[in-house]
Protein backbone atom coordinates (compact mmCIF):
# COMPACT_ATOMS: atom_id res chain seq x y z
CA UNK A 1 0.00 0.00 0.00
CA UNK A 2 1.31 3.66 -0.75
CA UNK A 3 -0.35 6.44 -0.33
CA UNK A 4 -1.34 9.71 -2.76
CA UNK A 5 -2.47 12.83 -3.28
CA UNK A 6 -5.13 12.89 -6.08
CA UNK A 7 -6.78 16.14 -7.72
CA UNK A 8 -9.43 16.65 -10.04
CA UNK A 9 -10.08 19.54 -12.39
CA UNK A 10 -13.11 20.39 -14.67
CA UNK A 11 -15.72 18.30 -15.65
CA UNK A 12 -13.79 15.54 -13.35
CA UNK A 13 -13.65 17.14 -10.73
CA UNK A 14 -17.46 17.63 -10.59
CA UNK A 15 -18.53 14.19 -11.70
CA UNK A 16 -15.87 12.80 -8.62
CA UNK A 17 -17.86 15.42 -6.58
CA UNK A 18 -14.56 16.26 -4.96
CA UNK A 19 -11.19 18.19 -6.09
CA UNK A 20 -8.70 16.61 -4.11
CA UNK A 21 -8.39 13.55 -1.62
CA UNK A 22 -5.65 11.52 -0.44
CA UNK A 23 -5.87 7.65 -0.94
CA UNK A 24 -4.09 4.17 0.07
CA UNK A 25 -3.36 2.85 -3.59
CA UNK A 26 -3.23 -1.19 -3.51
CA UNK A 27 0.66 -2.88 -4.54
CA UNK A 28 -0.54 -3.81 -8.37
CA UNK A 29 -1.07 -0.22 -9.17
CA UNK A 30 1.89 0.87 -11.13
CA UNK A 31 0.84 3.47 -13.61
CA UNK A 32 -1.38 6.13 -14.16
CA UNK A 33 -3.66 3.15 -16.22
CA UNK A 34 -3.58 1.07 -13.02
CA UNK A 35 -4.42 3.90 -11.07
CA UNK A 36 -7.65 5.06 -13.20
CA UNK A 37 -8.12 1.22 -13.20
CA UNK A 38 -8.51 1.35 -9.73
CA UNK A 39 -11.11 4.28 -9.46
CA UNK A 40 -12.86 3.28 -11.36
CA UNK A 41 -13.76 0.02 -8.77
CA UNK A 42 -14.89 2.87 -6.37
CA UNK A 43 -18.43 4.50 -7.11
CA UNK A 44 -19.90 5.35 -9.99
CA UNK A 45 -18.92 8.50 -10.02
CA UNK A 46 -15.75 7.80 -10.65
CA UNK A 47 -16.72 5.31 -13.62
CA UNK A 48 -18.89 8.53 -14.96
CA UNK A 49 -15.84 11.00 -14.75
CA UNK A 50 -13.24 8.81 -16.25
CA UNK A 51 -15.58 6.46 -18.26
CA UNK A 52 -13.22 7.40 -22.17
CA UNK A 53 -9.67 6.88 -20.24
CA UNK A 54 -8.59 8.14 -23.88
CA UNK A 55 -9.24 11.64 -23.26
CA UNK A 56 -8.39 11.74 -19.36
CA UNK A 57 -5.11 13.86 -19.01
CA UNK A 58 -2.41 12.53 -15.87
CA UNK A 59 0.10 15.15 -14.45
CA UNK A 60 2.72 13.44 -11.72
CA UNK A 61 3.91 16.25 -9.47
CA UNK A 62 2.89 18.74 -11.57
CA UNK A 63 4.43 17.78 -14.86
CA UNK A 64 2.69 16.15 -17.78
CA UNK A 65 2.75 12.19 -18.01
CA UNK A 66 1.34 9.25 -20.25
CA UNK A 67 -1.18 6.81 -19.19
CA UNK A 68 2.00 4.15 -19.28
CA UNK A 69 4.14 6.34 -16.88
CA UNK A 70 4.91 4.58 -13.28
CA UNK A 71 3.65 6.05 -10.29
CA UNK A 72 6.07 5.12 -7.60
CA UNK A 73 7.29 7.99 -5.90
CA UNK A 74 4.92 10.46 -6.87
CA UNK A 75 3.53 13.33 -4.10
CA UNK A 76 0.37 14.22 -6.43
CA UNK A 77 -1.17 12.70 -9.15
CA UNK A 78 -3.66 15.36 -11.17
CA UNK A 79 -6.50 13.81 -13.22
CA UNK A 80 -8.39 15.98 -15.77
CA UNK A 81 -9.83 16.58 -19.16
CA UNK A 82 -8.10 18.09 -22.76
CA UNK A 83 -7.32 21.65 -21.56
CA UNK A 84 -9.13 24.68 -23.01
CA UNK A 85 -7.14 27.58 -21.89
CA UNK A 86 -5.48 30.25 -24.04
CA UNK B 1 22.17 38.88 -21.04
CA UNK B 2 19.70 36.19 -19.95
CA UNK B 3 16.60 36.68 -22.08
CA UNK B 4 14.16 37.94 -18.60
CA UNK B 5 10.58 35.51 -19.01
CA UNK B 6 7.49 36.37 -16.62
CA UNK B 7 4.97 34.56 -15.91
CA UNK B 8 2.16 35.19 -13.98
CA UNK B 9 -1.00 33.35 -13.36
CA UNK B 10 -3.91 36.13 -11.76
CA UNK B 11 -7.43 36.73 -11.05
CA UNK B 12 -6.73 40.58 -11.76
CA UNK B 13 -6.79 41.91 -15.47
CA UNK B 14 -3.17 42.84 -16.91
CA UNK B 15 -1.87 45.87 -18.72
CA UNK B 16 -0.40 45.67 -22.00
CA UNK B 17 1.47 48.33 -22.10
CA UNK B 18 2.94 48.24 -19.06
CA UNK B 19 3.86 44.83 -19.95
CA UNK B 20 5.84 45.65 -23.01
CA UNK B 21 7.38 48.93 -21.69
CA UNK B 22 8.50 46.47 -18.73
CA UNK B 23 10.14 44.34 -21.73
CA UNK B 24 11.61 47.14 -23.09
CA UNK B 25 12.83 49.49 -20.87
CA UNK B 26 16.64 50.21 -20.75
CA UNK B 27 17.39 48.17 -23.90
CA UNK B 28 17.68 49.05 -27.50
CA UNK B 29 19.03 45.83 -28.75
CA UNK B 30 15.45 44.62 -29.41
CA UNK B 31 14.30 44.97 -33.13
CA UNK B 32 10.55 43.66 -32.66
CA UNK B 33 7.72 42.99 -30.37
CA UNK B 34 4.54 40.58 -31.05
CA UNK B 35 1.98 40.56 -28.39
CA UNK B 36 -1.11 38.39 -28.19
CA UNK B 37 -4.29 39.37 -26.65
CA UNK B 38 -6.34 37.14 -26.21
CA UNK B 39 -9.92 38.19 -25.19
CA UNK B 40 -13.30 36.48 -23.89
CA UNK B 41 -15.63 36.54 -26.90
CA UNK B 42 -19.25 36.44 -27.18
CA UNK B 43 -20.38 34.88 -30.24
CA UNK B 44 -24.20 35.70 -30.91
CA UNK B 45 -24.54 37.59 -27.56
CA UNK B 46 -25.19 33.89 -26.23
CA UNK B 47 -22.39 33.91 -23.35
CA UNK B 48 -22.33 35.45 -19.98
CA UNK B 49 -19.22 35.19 -19.32
CA UNK B 50 -16.57 32.67 -18.98
CA UNK B 51 -15.47 30.67 -15.77
CA UNK B 52 -11.46 29.71 -16.07
CA UNK B 53 -10.37 27.26 -13.81
CA UNK B 54 -6.69 26.31 -13.60
CA UNK B 55 -4.49 24.11 -11.55
CA UNK B 56 -2.50 26.14 -9.23
CA UNK B 57 1.03 25.69 -9.68
CA UNK B 58 1.19 23.33 -12.28
CA UNK B 59 0.08 26.42 -14.46
CA UNK B 60 2.55 28.99 -13.96
CA UNK B 61 5.34 25.77 -13.99
CA UNK B 62 3.85 24.74 -17.34
CA UNK B 63 3.51 28.08 -18.99
CA UNK B 64 7.43 28.72 -17.61
CA UNK B 65 8.40 25.70 -19.26
CA UNK B 66 7.13 27.05 -22.51
CA UNK B 67 8.58 30.14 -22.73
CA UNK B 68 12.06 28.62 -22.30
CA UNK B 69 11.62 26.26 -25.19
CA UNK B 70 10.28 29.69 -26.95
CA UNK B 71 13.15 31.33 -26.09
CA UNK B 72 15.91 28.72 -26.45
CA UNK B 73 13.87 27.94 -30.18
CA UNK B 74 13.36 31.38 -31.38
CA UNK B 75 16.34 33.22 -29.48
CA UNK B 76 14.12 35.51 -28.43
CA UNK B 77 15.44 38.71 -25.84
CA UNK B 78 12.50 38.20 -23.64
CA UNK B 79 9.05 36.61 -23.42
CA UNK B 80 5.53 36.99 -21.21
CA UNK B 81 3.09 34.83 -20.69
CA UNK B 82 0.02 35.98 -18.39
CA UNK B 83 -2.87 34.28 -17.86
CA UNK B 84 -5.82 35.04 -16.05
CA UNK B 85 -8.44 32.29 -14.05
CA UNK B 86 -12.07 33.08 -12.27
CA UNK B 87 -14.57 34.90 -14.03
CA UNK B 88 -14.12 36.58 -17.11
CA UNK B 89 -16.66 38.83 -19.51
CA UNK B 90 -17.37 39.45 -22.79
CA UNK B 91 -14.60 41.68 -23.52
CA UNK B 92 -12.05 41.53 -21.19
CA UNK B 93 -8.84 40.59 -21.59
CA UNK B 94 -8.15 36.16 -20.68
CA UNK B 95 -4.26 35.96 -22.21
CA UNK B 96 -1.74 37.89 -22.68
CA UNK B 97 1.99 37.03 -24.60
CA UNK B 98 4.74 39.17 -25.55
CA UNK B 99 7.99 37.84 -27.50
CA UNK B 100 10.78 40.38 -28.08
CA UNK B 101 13.80 39.97 -30.54
CA UNK B 102 15.96 41.46 -32.90
CA UNK B 103 14.00 40.42 -35.73
CA UNK B 104 10.65 40.52 -37.03
CA UNK B 105 9.70 37.07 -37.97
CA UNK B 106 11.37 35.39 -34.73
CA UNK B 107 9.22 37.91 -32.39
CA UNK B 108 5.65 36.43 -34.55
CA UNK B 109 6.88 33.03 -34.03
CA UNK B 110 7.81 33.07 -30.76
CA UNK B 111 4.82 34.65 -29.46
CA UNK B 112 2.70 31.90 -32.25
CA UNK B 113 4.11 29.36 -30.35
CA UNK B 114 3.62 29.85 -27.18
CA UNK B 115 0.05 30.65 -27.69
CA UNK B 116 0.23 27.16 -29.56
CA UNK B 117 1.58 25.53 -26.54
CA UNK B 118 -0.56 27.45 -24.03
CA UNK B 119 -3.71 26.15 -25.23
CA UNK B 120 -3.08 22.22 -25.44
CA UNK B 121 -0.51 22.00 -22.57
CA UNK B 122 -1.27 24.67 -19.95
CA UNK B 123 -3.94 23.33 -17.44
CA UNK B 124 -6.76 25.68 -18.24
CA UNK B 125 -10.35 24.99 -18.23
CA UNK B 126 -12.86 27.06 -20.10
CA UNK B 127 -16.55 27.10 -18.43
CA UNK B 128 -19.34 28.85 -20.24
CA UNK B 129 -21.88 30.87 -18.67
CA UNK B 130 -25.14 31.97 -20.84
CA UNK B 131 -26.54 35.20 -20.68
CA UNK B 132 -30.24 33.38 -20.23
CA UNK B 133 -28.78 31.78 -16.76
CA UNK B 134 -29.14 28.34 -18.06
CA UNK B 135 -26.21 25.77 -16.62
CA UNK B 136 -23.06 26.15 -18.79
CA UNK B 137 -20.96 23.70 -20.32
CA UNK B 138 -17.33 23.09 -20.44
CA UNK B 139 -15.81 24.21 -24.01
CA UNK B 140 -14.38 21.15 -25.47
CA UNK B 141 -10.85 20.89 -26.83
CA UNK B 142 -10.16 21.34 -30.47
CA UNK B 143 -8.41 19.53 -33.09
CA UNK B 144 -7.69 22.51 -34.62
CA UNK B 145 -5.58 23.41 -31.65
CA UNK B 146 -3.72 19.53 -31.36
CA UNK B 147 -3.15 20.82 -35.26
CA UNK B 148 -1.22 24.35 -34.57
CA UNK B 149 0.70 22.66 -32.27
CA UNK B 150 1.36 19.82 -33.87
CA UNK B 151 3.25 21.73 -36.99
CA UNK B 152 5.94 22.96 -34.50
CA UNK B 153 7.33 19.52 -34.91
CA UNK B 154 10.23 19.04 -36.93
CA UNK C 1 -20.42 45.94 -39.33
CA UNK C 2 -17.26 47.18 -41.10
CA UNK C 3 -13.63 46.40 -40.07
CA UNK C 4 -11.98 49.57 -39.35
CA UNK C 5 -8.80 50.30 -40.51
CA UNK C 6 -6.35 52.88 -39.31
CA UNK C 7 -3.19 54.38 -40.88
CA UNK C 8 -1.23 56.77 -39.60
CA UNK C 9 2.09 58.50 -41.00
CA UNK C 10 3.61 60.54 -38.30
CA UNK C 11 6.94 62.55 -36.76
CA UNK C 12 5.69 61.80 -33.27
CA UNK C 13 5.61 58.23 -31.13
CA UNK C 14 2.55 56.49 -30.98
CA UNK C 15 0.74 54.89 -27.73
CA UNK C 16 0.64 51.16 -28.17
CA UNK C 17 -2.20 50.73 -25.60
CA UNK C 18 -4.47 53.45 -27.08
CA UNK C 19 -4.35 52.34 -30.18
CA UNK C 20 -5.39 48.69 -29.20
CA UNK C 21 -7.70 50.21 -26.87
CA UNK C 22 -9.31 52.38 -29.78
CA UNK C 23 -9.67 48.55 -32.29
CA UNK C 24 -11.56 46.63 -28.88
CA UNK C 25 -13.52 49.88 -27.44
CA UNK C 26 -17.06 48.46 -27.31
CA UNK C 27 -16.60 45.67 -29.10
CA UNK C 28 -17.40 41.85 -27.72
CA UNK C 29 -17.38 39.97 -30.36
CA UNK C 30 -13.37 40.09 -31.11
CA UNK C 31 -11.30 36.94 -29.89
CA UNK C 32 -7.54 37.51 -30.49
CA UNK C 33 -5.91 41.09 -30.85
CA UNK C 34 -2.33 40.73 -32.14
CA UNK C 35 0.28 44.02 -32.40
CA UNK C 36 3.86 43.81 -33.73
CA UNK C 37 6.35 47.07 -32.53
CA UNK C 38 9.11 47.50 -34.53
CA UNK C 39 11.78 49.14 -33.10
CA UNK C 40 15.05 51.02 -34.21
CA UNK C 41 17.55 49.02 -32.58
CA UNK C 42 20.81 49.54 -31.98
CA UNK C 43 23.80 47.00 -33.21
CA UNK C 44 26.84 47.06 -30.91
CA UNK C 45 26.28 50.58 -30.17
CA UNK C 46 27.74 52.01 -33.51
CA UNK C 47 23.87 53.54 -34.71
CA UNK C 48 23.16 57.41 -33.14
CA UNK C 49 19.88 57.48 -35.04
CA UNK C 50 18.03 55.99 -38.22
CA UNK C 51 16.69 59.03 -40.65
CA UNK C 52 13.19 58.26 -42.03
CA UNK C 53 12.32 59.33 -45.26
CA UNK C 54 8.99 58.80 -47.01
CA UNK C 55 6.80 59.62 -49.88
CA UNK C 56 4.31 61.73 -48.30
CA UNK C 57 0.77 60.48 -50.05
CA UNK C 58 1.70 57.20 -51.26
CA UNK C 59 2.78 56.31 -47.99
CA UNK C 60 -0.84 56.49 -46.71
CA UNK C 61 -2.38 55.16 -49.71
CA UNK C 62 0.14 51.83 -49.81
CA UNK C 63 0.13 50.76 -46.38
CA UNK C 64 -3.72 51.71 -46.55
CA UNK C 65 -4.03 49.01 -49.50
CA UNK C 66 -2.09 46.71 -47.68
CA UNK C 67 -4.41 46.90 -44.31
CA UNK C 68 -7.30 46.43 -47.28
CA UNK C 69 -6.00 43.79 -48.88
CA UNK C 70 -4.94 42.19 -45.04
CA UNK C 71 -8.44 42.54 -43.63
CA UNK C 72 -10.10 40.76 -47.14
CA UNK C 73 -7.95 37.95 -47.21
CA UNK C 74 -7.94 37.00 -42.77
CA UNK C 75 -11.28 38.44 -42.32
CA UNK C 76 -9.69 40.78 -39.57
CA UNK C 77 -12.71 42.09 -37.83
CA UNK C 78 -10.32 45.47 -37.30
CA UNK C 79 -6.68 46.63 -38.65
CA UNK C 80 -4.15 49.63 -37.51
CA UNK C 81 -0.93 50.64 -39.10
CA UNK C 82 1.15 53.65 -37.81
CA UNK C 83 4.70 54.39 -39.59
CA UNK C 84 6.77 57.04 -38.03
CA UNK C 85 9.09 58.98 -40.11
CA UNK C 86 12.12 61.94 -39.01
CA UNK C 87 14.81 60.32 -36.89
CA UNK C 88 14.24 57.98 -34.69
CA UNK C 89 16.93 57.16 -31.95
CA UNK C 90 17.63 53.11 -30.63
CA UNK C 91 15.22 52.01 -28.70
CA UNK C 92 12.57 53.94 -30.23
CA UNK C 93 9.66 52.72 -32.06
CA UNK C 94 9.64 52.88 -35.94
CA UNK C 95 6.24 50.93 -36.73
CA UNK C 96 3.02 49.83 -34.96
CA UNK C 97 0.53 47.21 -36.96
CA UNK C 98 -2.31 45.88 -34.80
CA UNK C 99 -4.71 43.25 -36.44
CA UNK C 100 -8.17 42.29 -34.44
CA UNK C 101 -9.78 38.28 -35.60
CA UNK C 102 -12.56 36.25 -33.69
CA UNK C 103 -9.19 33.79 -33.82
CA UNK C 104 -5.89 33.69 -33.31
CA UNK C 105 -3.98 32.72 -36.06
CA UNK C 106 -5.94 34.90 -38.56
CA UNK C 107 -4.94 37.94 -36.21
CA UNK C 108 -1.32 36.39 -36.14
CA UNK C 109 -1.36 36.03 -39.76
CA UNK C 110 -2.83 39.71 -40.48
CA UNK C 111 -0.37 41.47 -38.49
CA UNK C 112 2.67 39.37 -40.10
CA UNK C 113 1.06 40.24 -44.04
CA UNK C 114 0.71 43.63 -43.41
CA UNK C 115 4.31 43.84 -42.35
CA UNK C 116 5.76 41.89 -44.71
CA UNK C 117 4.02 44.03 -47.29
CA UNK C 118 4.59 47.17 -45.44
CA UNK C 119 8.37 46.26 -45.51
CA UNK C 120 8.97 45.79 -49.27
CA UNK C 121 6.11 48.07 -51.07
CA UNK C 122 5.34 50.85 -49.14
CA UNK C 123 7.76 53.62 -49.87
CA UNK C 124 10.22 54.49 -46.83
CA UNK C 125 13.96 54.69 -46.71
CA UNK C 126 15.98 54.29 -43.39
CA UNK C 127 19.34 55.91 -43.59
CA UNK C 128 22.02 55.36 -41.20
CA UNK C 129 23.44 57.80 -38.45
CA UNK C 130 26.51 56.69 -36.64
CA UNK C 131 27.18 57.42 -33.34
CA UNK C 132 31.01 58.32 -33.94
CA UNK C 133 29.54 61.00 -36.38
CA UNK C 134 30.53 59.68 -39.87
CA UNK C 135 28.24 59.99 -42.88
CA UNK C 136 25.51 57.64 -42.59
CA UNK C 137 24.57 55.30 -45.51
CA UNK C 138 21.29 54.41 -46.70
CA UNK C 139 20.34 50.61 -45.47
CA UNK C 140 19.73 48.41 -48.35
CA UNK C 141 16.92 46.15 -48.73
CA UNK C 142 17.15 42.74 -48.17
CA UNK C 143 16.28 39.65 -50.06
CA UNK C 144 14.99 38.13 -47.04
CA UNK C 145 11.75 40.65 -46.74
CA UNK C 146 11.37 39.82 -50.42
CA UNK C 147 11.05 35.64 -50.02
CA UNK C 148 9.08 36.99 -46.64
CA UNK C 149 6.92 38.57 -48.72
CA UNK C 150 6.41 36.00 -51.32
CA UNK C 151 5.59 33.58 -49.19
CA UNK C 152 1.95 34.99 -49.25
CA UNK C 153 1.82 34.29 -52.74
CA UNK C 154 -0.58 31.00 -53.39
CA UNK D 1 6.29 67.43 -75.66
CA UNK D 2 4.73 66.44 -72.35
CA UNK D 3 5.10 67.98 -69.11
CA UNK D 4 5.57 65.77 -65.85
CA UNK D 5 6.52 66.04 -62.41
CA UNK D 6 8.80 64.28 -61.29
CA UNK D 7 9.95 63.27 -57.87
CA UNK D 8 13.07 61.42 -55.96
CA UNK D 9 13.60 59.76 -52.98
CA UNK D 10 16.24 58.20 -50.71
CA UNK D 11 19.74 57.71 -52.73
CA UNK D 12 18.20 58.80 -56.06
CA UNK D 13 17.59 62.23 -54.73
CA UNK D 14 20.74 62.33 -52.96
CA UNK D 15 22.65 61.56 -56.17
CA UNK D 16 20.29 63.58 -58.76
CA UNK D 17 20.61 66.35 -56.46
CA UNK D 18 16.72 67.54 -55.89
CA UNK D 19 13.90 65.80 -54.73
CA UNK D 20 11.89 67.29 -57.44
CA UNK D 21 11.19 68.93 -60.55
CA UNK D 22 9.04 69.56 -63.57
CA UNK D 23 10.25 68.23 -67.28
CA UNK D 24 9.37 68.30 -70.58
CA UNK D 25 9.24 64.86 -72.36
CA UNK D 26 10.18 64.23 -75.49
CA UNK D 27 7.22 62.75 -77.87
CA UNK D 28 9.31 59.22 -78.07
CA UNK D 29 8.94 58.64 -74.52
CA UNK D 30 5.83 56.46 -73.71
CA UNK D 31 7.41 54.29 -70.70
CA UNK D 32 9.34 54.22 -67.66
CA UNK D 33 11.91 52.32 -69.16
CA UNK D 34 12.24 55.43 -71.95
CA UNK D 35 11.81 58.05 -69.24
CA UNK D 36 14.81 56.26 -67.33
CA UNK D 37 16.37 56.25 -71.02
CA UNK D 38 15.95 59.95 -71.62
CA UNK D 39 16.88 60.96 -67.78
CA UNK D 40 20.38 59.60 -68.32
CA UNK D 41 21.22 61.60 -71.46
CA UNK D 42 20.62 65.01 -68.96
CA UNK D 43 23.53 65.29 -66.75
CA UNK D 44 26.25 62.56 -65.00
CA UNK D 45 24.25 63.10 -62.04
CA UNK D 46 21.21 61.18 -63.45
CA UNK D 47 23.66 58.79 -64.80
CA UNK D 48 24.94 58.04 -61.56
CA UNK D 49 21.48 58.04 -59.99
CA UNK D 50 20.12 55.62 -62.79
CA UNK D 51 22.87 53.57 -63.49
CA UNK D 52 21.18 50.78 -62.37
CA UNK D 53 17.76 50.45 -63.65
CA UNK D 54 16.96 46.81 -62.40
CA UNK D 55 16.62 48.51 -58.86
CA UNK D 56 15.36 51.68 -59.36
CA UNK D 57 11.15 51.54 -59.14
CA UNK D 58 8.46 53.66 -60.08
CA UNK D 59 5.46 55.31 -58.82
CA UNK D 60 2.96 56.88 -61.36
CA UNK D 61 0.26 59.03 -59.14
CA UNK D 62 1.39 57.04 -56.05
CA UNK D 63 0.84 53.54 -57.04
CA UNK D 64 3.97 51.40 -57.89
CA UNK D 65 4.26 50.79 -61.51
CA UNK D 66 6.80 48.51 -63.19
CA UNK D 67 9.07 49.79 -65.78
CA UNK D 68 6.76 48.64 -69.29
CA UNK D 69 4.61 51.01 -67.71
CA UNK D 70 2.99 54.11 -70.14
CA UNK D 71 3.54 57.44 -68.47
CA UNK D 72 0.31 58.95 -70.46
CA UNK D 73 -1.60 60.81 -68.32
CA UNK D 74 0.42 61.02 -65.77
CA UNK D 75 -0.13 63.64 -62.74
CA UNK D 76 3.50 62.81 -61.01
CA UNK D 77 6.27 60.30 -61.25
CA UNK D 78 8.62 59.06 -59.01
CA UNK D 79 11.85 57.30 -58.76
CA UNK D 80 13.46 55.56 -55.59
CA UNK D 81 15.12 52.74 -54.84
CA UNK D 82 14.05 49.17 -53.34
CA UNK D 83 11.91 50.65 -50.12
CA UNK D 84 13.37 49.98 -46.53
CA UNK D 85 10.81 50.70 -43.93
CA UNK D 86 9.33 48.83 -41.33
Amino acid sequence: MSTVNLVYFSWVRERIGKGEETLELPADVFTIADLLAHLKTLGAEYEAALEHENVIRAAIDQEHVAHGEPIAGAREIALFPPMTGG
Amino acid sequence: MAAPITVRVQLEDFDLAAEVSALRRGRTDIGAVVSFSGLCRNEAGALNALELEHYPGMAEAEIRRICHEAVTRFDLQGATAIHRFGRIAPGENIVLVIAASPHRQAAFDGANFIMDFLKTSAPFWKKEHHADGSAGEWVSARDVDDAARERWED
